[in-house]
């Protein structure tokens, strides 16, 4: 069996580039057939909020890879529902994306544990 | 009108500070202020380099730097030991450490620290980018 | 003399507030902004902005809270000439 | 009258080189004779810790300058002593230098307020 | 599974925390081993270390607290491998 | 003996990631461990450029890091992606992209990402130094 990963949004875009970076790891794990999970914490849950137009910065728009997830077979997409509620936060605000799941931080925990690596950038 | 200057410090590909500074020149111009200088220093030296090569659908931000500094007549000036440390060189100072090749912008130019000082003494604003 | 204080990383308000005077201003750019949408980052000092661009680009202009006033690029160069200096704290 | 600046020291050494490019402003501003206040505060009082020894992991030690500032007609010097509560220190702990002034953050406050430029990294 | 969090920048424990079991590891590095010399950084996890070349570097290492246990890089390595994996929190 | 990889994404100027990565690296070394791969991802690729001129007296990171390839034959391997953005190109991706120079360090490789998820494949432990 392959080995798995966990992939840790923990930064809010566009100040920082990690959660454009990280997306390019998920989806090279995901060609090379690894079980994936995302994981959305802290200011990384900023990375879902819908409506994001960076573009009148001139910066690009990369949330839209984040839809796509579930069509590069990575469909474990953990949300840390404390993260949501410190940041007040709704479900409404994120991206429609079926495969949000919102989670305690427990169950976090738990995935990190069984995973053979674990990413944050 | 008043005369600016900034100090950028920011990382151009990790943070955002670069995009806020050239929209902050844009408009201060726009506004009809003066910009005296655009003073790069820590890891804001690294977009001095020309060897960036941005995927085709993003904004190169040395050549948005350039199109300003042309069009305005703006000094770029980058800090020569934060741009040396950080492998951003022009051709004598890649004589001068015996490197193979040099990297800086024509638009730019690399100067010392009191280039900093001098636009703090000249300017009405500096604001500070990181 | 006034000074406005620009704050880019939302760890560091905490760490600038209290250098901070009543009529000192403080200004929300990039990452932020987040701070504009909580309504537990209340500050004792009087003129509290936000840069709007910067909330639009990351989706929660709506989420902002009343005590931020949202100024634009424009009104951010009107602001650092209106306060006697900026201060950027990294 | 030539302009005021202070430079405000907040992050430790050496995972960062803040300190370090904060002096050689510091230092430039001290050649252009602009009155200068050197402010450590929040992480940044670890930059005035002695017996530093980065050398062991061959990080250049840049602490001596410190010691030089008054050297170089730099002889405002305020340390915020909540900062050292904060984290344990006292002054015992910290580089002789006699011009250090352990100060509340109420005097750092007015320091900046007057100042014609304040300076982080 | 056990883990080994490496924290390198002392916000970034409190953030990490949460997932932490009792039964991982904690290793503060680089800027981060400030934490071991504060009474304020206990944690519910049973192993503590701090890189000790790091506490020497920054003047600090007669400061750390006894409840955080040094190593010095050969540790370090080794403990890469007493744990199942390692995780940079950054 | 265990085989290592490790990711080093850590800014060389401006943080202390590399050095703490290049300790780590000699000491599983002198341990007896294998060390298959480095790769520099993020701002860590920047330290694979051969145009730094740091001050005499400090450490040249590339040159720490060649030394240890050369001498132990370890891959230094940076994300072609990351590195093209940051300006850090080979000859062919200089003319690809056409610009005027180049500026990879030759104990350095480009390559994609998938060379990472190798490595965790194919590694025992892979440490990463942010």
């Amino acid at each position: 069996m392959s080995k798995s990963i966990c992939i840790v949004f923990n930064k809010a875009p566009y100040g920082s580039q990690a959660g454009r970076e990280l997306l390019d790891i998920a989806l090279m794990a995901a060609a090379f057939d690894m079980p994936i999970t995302a994981i959305f914490t802290g200011q990384g849950v900023y990375q879902l909020i819908n409506n994001q137009q960076p573009d009148i910065l001139n910066i690009k728009n990369h949330s839209a890879t984040f839809k796509a997830l579930p069509l590069y077979d990575i469909e474990q997409i953990l949300v840390d529902q404390n993260a949501l509620h410190q940041f007040n936060l709704s479900q409404n605000d994120l991206l429609g994306i079926d495969e949000l799941q919102y989670v305690s931080a427990d169950v976090i925990k738990s995935r990190i544990a069984n995973s053979d690596f674990v990413l944050t950038l | 009108m008043a005369t600016f200057s900034l100090l950028v410090t920011a990382n151009p590909y990790s943070s955002q500070g670069q995009f806020s500074a050239i929209e902050f020149a844009r408009t201060l111009l726009e506004q009809g202020h003066n910009l005296l200088r655009v003073f790069f220093y820590a890891d804001g030296v690294l977009v001095a380099s020309r060897l960036h090569a941005p995927p085709a659908d993003e904004i190169n931000l040395t050549k948005s730097w350039a199109k300003l500094a042309i069009e305005k007549d703006i000094e770029l000036i980058a800090c020569v030991t934060a741009a040396n440390k950080r492998g951003i060189v022009n051709a004598s100072e890649a004589e001068r450490n015996a490197l193979t090749g040099d990297n800086l912008d024509p638009a730019f130019e690399i100067s010392g620290l009191g280039q900093l000082t001098e636009a703090m003494l000249e300017s009405d604003r500096v604001i500070t980018f990181g | 003399m006034n000074s406005l204080y620009i704050i880019n990383n939302p760890q560091k308000l905490s760490e600038a507030l209290p250098f901070i005077g009543e009529n000192d201003g403080i200004l929300l750019i990039e990452d932020a902004v987040v701070l504009a949408t909580s309504d537990s980052a209340q500050t004792h000092c009087k003129n509290q902005f936000a840069l709007e661009e910067d909330l639009i680009a990351r989706g929660v202009k709506d989420k902002s809270q009343a005590s931020w006033e949202l100024v634009d690029y424009p009104r951010f160069v009107e602001l650092t000439l209106t306060f006697d200096k900026s201060i950027t704290w990294l």
